[in-house]
This record gives structure tokens, C-alpha cells and sequence, in this order.
């Protein structure tokens, strides 16, 4: 594989035991292919086209469109999340395979952006899902995204994209913030049963 | 019988809706007995926050409403606070004004040809169409400083004067994208397929159209020979030489050609604009002093733009303060995209549903702000 | 004779009790008229003159005079005029008989403004939640619901990791104070 | 006995690495024409080892489990009925055993154990995703029986391994015999081979992924590499059938990788038929052009 860059090189002789062999190779493959489930939760939505078409190209770098959540590594949400589509988000989380990493373009599902004062927009994202890059900008440029998910690519072949991982462990947390937000209209407790060791329901 | 109907939701994660919602359908085999769109995935209250807002700090959000196409908006929002507050607009803006519009026009059209290639299966159609789309966001950035929302068309006139250089470049572009129609053609809208796929599929009968109040290319498509540009012209649309296209047919077919007629009425009324810009530096109407709070006069007022969709309608209320009191956005999508969408997919089969969504130019951002 | 929108204003005048009208600008009037009076109004525009379009349902809320102001804007494709017809009706519990008969796409703009005013409108067909899902409480679009309290109330803004934020005019002036001080400095 | 085992994990290899070399192609090529650089060409060989290195995979009972592994069993007995060479004991699987009607029954039965697994997962986009296969199917196999009729009844035998071997010069290669048998198998070729305008089974922006919906993790990179065998079990299929077969392996490439093209140049310039479009195409052209032919043929027997 000679595409493996000097920055991978000097990774791999720095690991000593075999299992962390194992581990990095596993995590290169893991970062050299990327399906991307690209939400169109708002307006950053418009440059997944220009990011995965012929000027600036995500296929060279591995990325490529997924188009069920049960297939993808990576969801992609792009912009504002409203509630009605918060809860489709989390379902969407929830049905995605491990590992799986979410990228979350624009302000908004970092601070609310321009709508902090809308009252149907949330305005954390990260408190309703483990969220592993945000790329800010209004909306973030097609390079932007690319720089995205080079910092994704990054964060996988360290092994610290593990934000299932984070999601499994503290799903109670989780769960009691979505529930803030949807009161008694959560999703309906199988969506995530398989998160619990014991079945527990919500 | 009924056990034989399945019912699906298709949306608002799924490759075939154009954006974020949602249409419910009840499936035997694979002909849609039954539809419902859901919608208010993308709301985010806008007329709430223009209230909020004084007339500056909400100029620079109405952009928002629409994605593929901000710029209807903001001439909207503009030419209503004008209209509200009084103010003349000088004609080098207007001109400015025109050409941002058309160029806007442009890259929706492009956008929309990439979409119904990619709602038919067609790969190579969206990856052509979305790069060159990009050449005319890089002539925005080059004007406005923002590829896709360009808070350009301030009330009052245009934010920017042009850079130097700027019409020769556009001019250049113009005589790529027009050497590019023609393999357009050839890919998508002389296919056998996509003929046999387009044709009778989707239909809008004249008076329905009517009825329902459709507009734009939709419209057109009907044999109907309205446009805003023509039946009430704004800016400088009324100096400008345009035809209006129209097709008879009312299908996915007839809509497709209506638009790709659009993009050659589009290249040469730029191509005008480029000859007639008139080289004066104001671009700026004489301003309410005190920029930071405009008192807009009690009244209220009702501007359309033509958009690429179609039309686009503000209903503007000021109250005599600072803020406006009430900014009722009408997209184009609003008419079509709920009711009339659920009655045409009726009896169409689910491989359908992508391909008339798109050809109508269905958006869900504009119907829900 | 060329139709003109005074003429058109003159006629249905005559036919209806009209509360006052005004010519907005070029092709856009306004009608005010009683709720009981709309659809009269409604009716003569569409099928005697030839407004085929509704193009939408415009709605204001004059929360200092307690009413809200509905106009539904009609709209000829033969003479490109469009007609405001207002009504005024209570900001409480007020309800207008739909217009979905005379023009079908009203069931959504009514739709919309049931959700977001509160107002009700007996007849609409699609009458249920639209943008909104599961809202309880006040409609979002009236002028007293305060979007603002209602966000700090159900939503959590960010607080920590804004450590670093600075308030931006207070900096720029800062900087501004730097860079004169250094050229005094230079000029010295 | 070993040699038999041996030869078959060899084949099994050999399909494998050929259908990702030829994938990784068809993604190259695609970007090109989509002016665009494009992924590595060993792409698809990255994205199969991820999906087998995910941690999980979606499960929905044993029938479900069963679904992929029928499909990758029924990929490689039709694999091992097929001759890759001639004149040769290498590759040959049991195809002295069997005969071109058994193996056009062995290729259904991966769709059939996919309709198995994709029923029990209840996800109703790949419900239809096979209902559309299977109308598919109906169109497909028309024309591709008749050429294959056509076929056996010119050379006179049922055998693969035997017409192969019929084909000893290029004016006696089958596609230069019996030009309409293969005219009429190149529409059913297409179409089996799943290039547009016959994609109907797997459209995105109809059904997801149809089938493979609920198909995640480790199911997923066996369907996927089931996918790519499959499709060089028709190449090779076609290249003994009409080409002339192939005495060794760079030959079988280069006859197999022509007809890829093919296929690879129909699937990138089209869009996609609608289910019913597809049959109706099916049963116009590629069944009249079949019929006449064995009209003919019997005319002059």
C-alpha cells in the first residue's frame, strides 16, 4: 500500500507489540474508508454536493456516500438541527453500525449560531449525541468539509474516535438530556435497548 | 385489499427527497395509493427572529430562508423596506441588483439539473452540473465575499461596487457554460431513458395549476405564459430582452425543457447586463441617518420576486419602530410541495417520487422557514 | 377602457360594505371589510373578476390594539392586480370559516396560521400540526410568546468552553487604542 | 482430492482479486468521466476489509444470518461449474460434472437466499428491492434463455467445457457463429450484471439500497465481495460461451475485462428504467431479435 503517508510510517514503527499492530491496521482501513450518511438537517447541506462532486472530489480521500444508516461510518449533519428532526437524528444514530463518528457542520449545532434565539432550533448538539468534529463556519466551504474529515481520518488512526464508545457509557446522561427536549414524547425504548447490558428502558 | 398495503416513510433521511422532509406513503406494490408530506424538520421560527431583529440585523438572515437560491430573498426584503420606508434606489444598483439575481437564477437551474440526473440514476449529470455551478460561486465570492449566502442586496441598494475585471470574467463564464449546454443535451435531456421515464409522469393540468396558484417554470409548463420579470417588472427587468418559455405538456418532460430554455434566457440577459452596466459609482440610496436604528413608517406592503422555482412573495408589516412588525414569507415551494404533491403522487410509482420532486423544485426550507 | 385598479376598487364598493380602502402602489390594493362580509368579497373577486390565485394569507399581530389583522391576497392573472382583503378578528379563541372552497391552496396557508396564531379555522380539512411537533402552549408567532425566555427555559445555551470569547467591540477598540498609541509613539 | 480443494480456493482467490482489480477500474473510470480524480484503485478491497473489521453488525434471527452465506455459497458452486480455462486442469472446479442448465438454476438461488434474509429482516425497501429483482429476473432471463438455447442447439451440446472447446479459431468463436445469440445475451448481460439502465434492484433514490438495507457490518462485505465474484463468474461465463474461452489466466483477463468495459461504458452513460420500463425493453428488442434468430435456425435445420 504505497499510499501510506510518511506521517502513518512513522506511526507504525513506533508500536511495539503485535496486537498494536493489529489495532493501527484495523484503524487505517477503518480511516481509509468512510461512508458517509450525509443528514440534510440544514442549510450546510447544499455543499455536500460541491464536497463529494467533480471540483473538490471526497472520493479521493476514501469518502464515499452511504445510503442507509445501517452501512454508514459516518453521519454527516449539516447545520441547525430543529426538534422534529433531532429525535429522526438520534434514531438515525442509533440504527448506524460501531464504530461510527458523527461530523457536524456550521455554527449552529455548536452554539445555535444565528438562530440562539429560535425556539425550535436546539442549540448543543453534542448534549443529545457524541459529537466527534465540528466544522464551524457559516456554512463551512466544500474544503472546510474536507479539512473535516481529514481531522476525523486523524482521530481514527489514534483510535480516539470513539464516540459510540462514549455514547454506550453514558447513556443514561444521554438519555435524560433528549428526554429534556422531547419530554414525554421520547423515541420508543427498543431504538436503543441494545445499548443496555441489563435491557433497561426508557 | 387493505392487507396488501404497506405504508412507508420516505424521508427525511433518504437519498431521493430533495432536503429535509418527508413524504408518507401508502405502497401496493409499488404504486403509491396514498400520500402525506410531513414538514417541519427544517423550522427555525424566522418571522419570530425578524421581530426580534432591527431592519439591518434582519436583512442578514432572510438570506437563510432558501439555501439553493438566497438572493430572491434578499431583493425581497430589500425592495419591501424600501417600499415601506421610501427609499429611491440609484440605477447602477438596480443594474448590479438584476445581474445577482440572474447569475442566482443560473446556479439554481444548474442545481436543479444535477438533481434530476441524480434522481434518475444518472451519475455523471449532478457531478458536471454541481462543478460548474461552482465556477459561478466563485464569481460571487469574487463580488459579494460569500460563495453561497452574499447578503448582497442591502436595503437601499448593493453592498459592493464591482471589482475591476468583473464582467470580462463573467462574460468568459457565460461563453463556457453556453459551449456546455449542448453536451447537456446529449447526456440527459435527449436520453432515450430519461424521455421514456419523463414524459407523462408528473402531470399538472392547466387548471389545476391555475387553481392550486403554481407558479414559476411549473407553471410555465402548463402553457401558462406568466412570469413576475414580465407581468410586473422590478429592477431592470422591463429594459432587459427577454422571451418566456413555455411548454404545453405539464410533465416532468415539458418542466425540464422549460428550465433548460430558462438557463439561454438567463446567459443572455446577463450577457445584456454585461453590455448595458453603466459605469457611475453610486450604488447607494440616500440612507436614514442614523443607520443603526431605521424607523420604518407604519404600512404594509406585498413584493414578489421571481426566483428559479418561481415566485417568491413577502408580506411586509412595519409598525413605526425600528423593527418590522411582521415579515410572512410565501416560497414557491409552499403551493406545490404539501397538497398538491400528495394529490400528483398518487397512482405514480414510488421510482417516481425523487424525479417530480425534483423537476417541481421542491424545497423544504422555504415552505417552513 | 383599460381596467384600472380604482375601478376595480369603485365595483366592489359597490357591491359590498367596504371599511376602507387604500392603493398601495402600482396593481396592489387593500380592502378592509368585516369578518361576516370576507367571503362575499372572496367570492366576487374570484368568479366575477377573475382573481384565480390566492397568492397568501397574510397575518399581524396587533397585540397594542388586541386584534389580528388577516389579509388574504388575491390574485388576476389577466390584470396582474392583487387585492388585500382585510379583516380583523380577536386575538383570543377567534375563529374564521376556511376558505379552502374557494381556493384549495388556502388549506395550507391556514394550516400554518392556525399553528402559529392560534387562530381557528372551522371547514379546513387539514386543520393538524404542521410544522411543529407536539408544541404545547402558547402558538410561537404571537407577539407575547417570548422566544427568548422560552429558549433559556427549555434549551441549554453553551456556557462552558466560552472562556476564551471576548466581547468583540470592546477588543477592536482596544486594538484600535494599541495601534494609535503605537503610531504616536512612531510620530514621536 | 487436495488438488480439487486446492483449485477452488484458487478460483475463489482468483475471482476475488480480479473483481476488485476490476471495481477499483470502474470506480477510476467513473470519476474520469465525472472529471474527477477518483479513489485508489484498490478502493473497494479498503472498503470490504473495513466492513468486516466493524464491531457490529445488525442481527435479525438465523434466517437472516443464513441470507448472506446462502448468496456466497450459491456464488461459489456456480463459480466452480464454470471452466475459467481450456486445455488446461487448472481452475476447472467440477465442471466436467455439470452443464450450462444446471448452472443457470445455481444462479438464482443467491437472489432466492437473499429474498430469504431480506424477508425476515421486515425492512419493506428491501422487500420491494427483491420483488424488483425477481420482476427483473423475468425479464432478463428471457433473452438470456434464448441465446443460450440458440447456443447449445448450434454446438450441439449442453456442456460449458464442450462449446468452449468447440471455439478453436476467431471465425468460430460463438459471438462470430451466432452473432444474434449474442446480440440478444448482451442486453441480458447488462442487465444481470446490474449496470443502468436495468439497476432497479439497488436504486438509492428509490429504495435506499434495496436489498441491502438492513445489511450492515460484516453481512455487508460479504454481499459486497459476493457481488464482485458473482459478476466475474458472468464474465468468465460469457468469455466460454462466446469469446472463445481463454487458455490461460491474462487471456481470460483481457476477454473478461473487453466485455467489463462494455458493460462498465452502457452502465455510466444511462440513466435508470423504471422496474416495468425495464421488463417492457426486455421483452421488445432483445425477444424479437431472439425469436427471429431461433425461427431461422430451425428454418434451416
Amino acid at each position: 500500500m504505497d499510499n501510506l503517508n510518511k506521517k502513518d510510517k512513522a506511526q507504525l514503527k513506533e508500536l511495539k507489540s503485535p496486537m498494536a499492530v493489529v489495532d493501527w491496521a484495523v484503524n487505517w482501513f477503518r480511516k481509509q474508508s468512510i461512508f458517509m450518511l450525509a443528514y440534510g438537517t440544514g442549510c450546510g447541506a447544499i455543499e455536500i454536493p460541491p464536497t463529494v462532486t467533480a471540483r473538490y472530489d471526497a472520493e479521493r480521500f476514501g469518502v464515499r456516500g452511504a445510503a442507509t444508516p445501517r452501512q454508514a461510518d459516518v453521519i454527516v449533519l449539516s447545520g441547525y438541527l430543529a426538534v422534529k428532526t433531532l429525535k429522526r437524528v438520534i434514531r438515525t444514530y442509533e440504527q448506524m453500525q460501531e464504530p461510527k463518528y458523527v461530523i457536524a457542520l456550521g455554527s449552529c449545532p455548536i452554539n445555535g449560531g444565528m438562530y440562539w434565539d429560535s425556539y425550535n432550533t436546539i442549540k448543543q448538539l453534542d448534549r443529545y449525541l457524541p459529537v466527534d468534529v465540528t466544522v464551524a463556519g457559516c456554512m463551512p466551504r466544500p474544503e472546510a468539509v474536507l479539512e473535516g474529515f481529514m481531522a476525523l481520518k486523524d482521530k481514527i488512526q489514534r483510535g480516539e474516535a470513539e464516540g459510540a464508545r462514549d455514547y454506550r457509557d453514558n447513556i443514561e446522561k444521554y438519555k435524560n438530556n433528549q428526554k429534556e427536549i422531547f419530554g414525554d414524547k421520547m423515541l420508543p425504548g427498543y431504538t436503543c435497548d441494545w445499548y443496555f447490558s441489563d435491557g433497561g428502558s426508557f | 385489499m387493505a392487507q396488501d398495503i404497506i405504508t412507508i416513510f420516505h424521508g427525511p433521511q433518504h437519498p431521493g427527497i430533495t432536503g429535509n422532509m418527508s413524504v408518507e406513503l401508502d405502497l401496493l406494490g409499488e404504486t403509491i395509493k396514498r400520500a402525506e408530506t410531513h414538514v417541519g424538520y427544517l423550522h427555525r421560527g424566522f418571522e419570530k427572529m425578524i421581530e426580534r431583529r432591527t431592519v439591518l440585523q434582519a436583512f442578514t438572515i432572510v438570506c437563510r430562508i432558501c439555501v439553493p437560491e438566497p438572493d430572491p430573498n434578499e431583493e425581497n426584503f430589500a425592495r419591501g423596506v424600501e417600499e415601506l420606508m421610501g427609499l429611491e434606489v440609484p440605477e447602477k444598483a438596480k443594474w448590479l441588483r438584476t445581474m445577482v439575481l440572474e447569475m442566482a437564477r443560473l446556479q439554481a437551474q444548474m442545481l436543479w439539473f444535477a438533481g434530476q440526473g441524480g434522481s434518475l440514476g444518472h451519475y455523471i449529470s449532478p457531478q458536471w452540473a454541481v462543478a460548474d455551478r461552482d465556477l459561478i460561486l466563485d464569481l460571487f465570492e469574487e463580488l459579494t465575499g460569500g460563495r453561497v449566502y452574499h447578503m448582497y442586496i442591502t436595503p437601499g441598494g448593493v453592498r459592493r461596487d464591482l471589482p475591476e475585471g468583473f464582467l470580462g470574467r463573467l462574460g468568459h463564464f457565460l461563453d463556457y457554460l453556453e459551449s456546455r449546454l449542448p453536451e447537456y443535451d446529449n447526456m440527459l435531456l435527449r436520453n432515450p431513458v430519461f424521455l421514456e421515464r419523463a414524459r407523462g409522469v408528473g402531470i399538472i393540468d392547466p387548471a389545476t395549476a391555475r387553481e392550486y396558484g403554481v407558479v414559476g417554470p411549473n407553471l410555465r409548463a402548463c402553457g401558462f405564459m406568466n412570469d413576475i420579470r414580465k407581468d410586473e417588472p422590478y429592477e431592470m427587468y422591463g429594459e432587459v430582452d427577454f422571451i418566456v418559455p413555455t411548454e404545453t405538456s405539464g410533465d416532468v418532460y415539458g418542466r425540464a425543457m422549460v428550465r433548460r430554455a430558462e438557463i439561454e434566457q438567463s446567459i443572455s440577459i446577463l450577457r445584456q447586463i454585461i453590455r448595458r452596466m453603466p459605469a457611475e459609482k453610486e450604488i447607494m440610496a440616500v440612507l436614514p441617518k442614523n443607520h443603526r436604528k431605521w424607523e420604518v413608517p407604519k404600512g404594509d406592503t406585498l413584493v414578489k420576486t421571481e426566483s428559479a422555482r418561481g415566485e417568491y412573495s413577502y408580506y411586509m408589516v412595519g409598525d413605526g419602530t425600528d423593527k418590522l412588525r411582521r415579515v410572512q414569507v410565501k416560497g414557491p415551494s409552499a403551493v406545490h410541495a404539501i397538497t398538491l404533491l400528495e394529490e400528483m403522487l398518487v397512482d405514480s410509482q414510488l421510482s417516481d417520487v425523487a424525479m417530480i420532486m425534483n423537476s417541481l423544485g421542491t424545497n423544504p426550507p422555504e415552505i417552513e422557514r | 377602457m383599460t381596467e384600472t385598479i380604482d375601478n376595480l376598487l369603485e365595483r366592489i364598493g359597490r357591491n359590498f360594505q367596504i371599511t376602507g380602502q387604500e392603493v398601495k402602489k402600482a396593481g396592489l390594493a387593500a380592502l378592509h371589510c368585516s369578518q361576516e362580509q370576507l367571503h362575499g368579497v372572496l367570492i366576487y373577486l374570484k368568479e366575477v373578476e377573475k382573481f384565480d390565485t390566492l397568492t397568501m394569507i397574510g397575518c399581524a399581530d396587533w397585540i397594542e390594539d388586541d386584534y389580528f389583522e388577516l389579509s388574504y391576497m388575491a390574485y388576476s392573472f389577466t390584470t396582474f392586480f392583487t387585492v388585500m382583503v382585510k379583516i380583523r378578528v380577536s386575538r383570543d379563541g377567534s375563529s374564521v370559516p376556511t376558505v379552502e372552497g374557494i381556493w384549495r391552496q388556502a388549506r395550507t396557508f391556514e394550516r400554518e396560521i392556525h399553528e402559529m396564531f392560534g387562530v381557528d379555522f372551522p371547514g379546513n380539512t387539514r386543520l393538524k400540526e404542521f410544522f411543529l411537533e407536539n408544541w404545547q402552549g402558547m402558538p410561537p408567532m404571537k407577539r407575547d410568546f417570548d422566544t427568548v425566555q422560552f429558549v433559556k427555559d427549555h434549551y441549554k445555551l453553551r456556557e462552558e468552553g466560552r472562556e476564551g470569547a471576548c466581547n468583540v467591540s470592546v477588543e477592536r477598540k482596544k486594538r484600535i487604542d494599541a495601534k494609535k498609541l503605537e503610531l504616536k509613539k512612531e510620530g514621536e | 482430492m487436495l488438488f480439487t480443494i486446492f483449485n477452488s480456493l484458487l478460483a475463489v482467490l482468483l475471482t476475488y482479486s480480479m473483481g476488485m482489480l476490476y471495481y477499483g477500474f470502474y470506480r477510476i473510470g467513473n470519476a474520469r468521466i465525472h472529471r474527477r480524480v477518483g479513489p485508489p484503485l484498490w478502493q473497494n478491497v479498503i472498503d470490504n476489509i473495513k466492513l468486516f473489521a466493524k464491531r457490529e453488525a445488525p442481527g435479525h434471527g438465523i434466517m437472516f444470518h443464513l441470507g448472506p452465506v446462502i448468496m456466497t455459497a450459491g456464488t461459489i458452486t456456480s463459480m466452480l461449474f464454470v471452466p475459467f480455462l481450456k486445455d488446461s486442469a487448472w481452475l476447472q472446479g467440477f465442471s466436467s460434472y455439470g452443464n450450462l442448465i444446471l448452472l443457470i438454476y445455481l444462479m438464482v438461488v443467491g437472489p432466492l437466499g437473499n429474498a430469504l434474509a431480506v424477508g425476515v429482516s421486515g425492512v419493506p425497501f428491501g422487500v420491494m428491492g427483491v420483488t424488483r429483482g425477481l420482476t427483473r429476473l423475468i425479464g432478463l432471463e428471457v433473452p438470456f434463455f434464448l441465446s443460450v438455447a440458440l447456443l447449445m442447439s448450434g454446438s450441439g451440446t449442453i456442456s460449458i467445457s464442450e462449446i468452449m472447446m468447440a471455439q478453436d479459431s476467431f471465425s468460430n468463436w460463438n459471438m462470430m457463429a451466432h452473432p444474434a445469440a449474442f446480440i440478444v445475451s448482451l442486453f441480458s448481460f447488462v442487465g444481470m450484471m446490474g449496470a443502468s439502465p436495468f439497476d432497479v434492484v439497488g436504486a438509492p433514490v428509490e429504495v435506499y439500497s434495496g436489498p441491502q438495507a438492513e445489511f450492515g457490518g460484516k453481512y455487508l462485505g460479504f454481499l459486497a465481495a459476493q457481488r464482485v465474484m458473482f459478476s466475474m463468474v458472468k464474465l468468465i461465463l460469457w468469455v466460454d460461451l462466446f469469446l472463445g474461452g481463454a487458455t490461460n489466466v491474462f487471456i481470460l483477463m483481457a476477454k473478461s475485462f473487453a466485455l467489463f468495459f462494455f458493460y462498465f461504458i452502457v452502465g455510466a452513460a444511462f440513466p435508470r428504467f423504471k422496474t416495468e420500463q425495464a421488463v417492457d425493453f426486455m421483452l421488445k428488442l432483445p425477444l424479437i431479435i431472439g425469436i427471429g434468430a431461433v425461427l431461422v435456425r430451425f428454418w434451416s435445420l
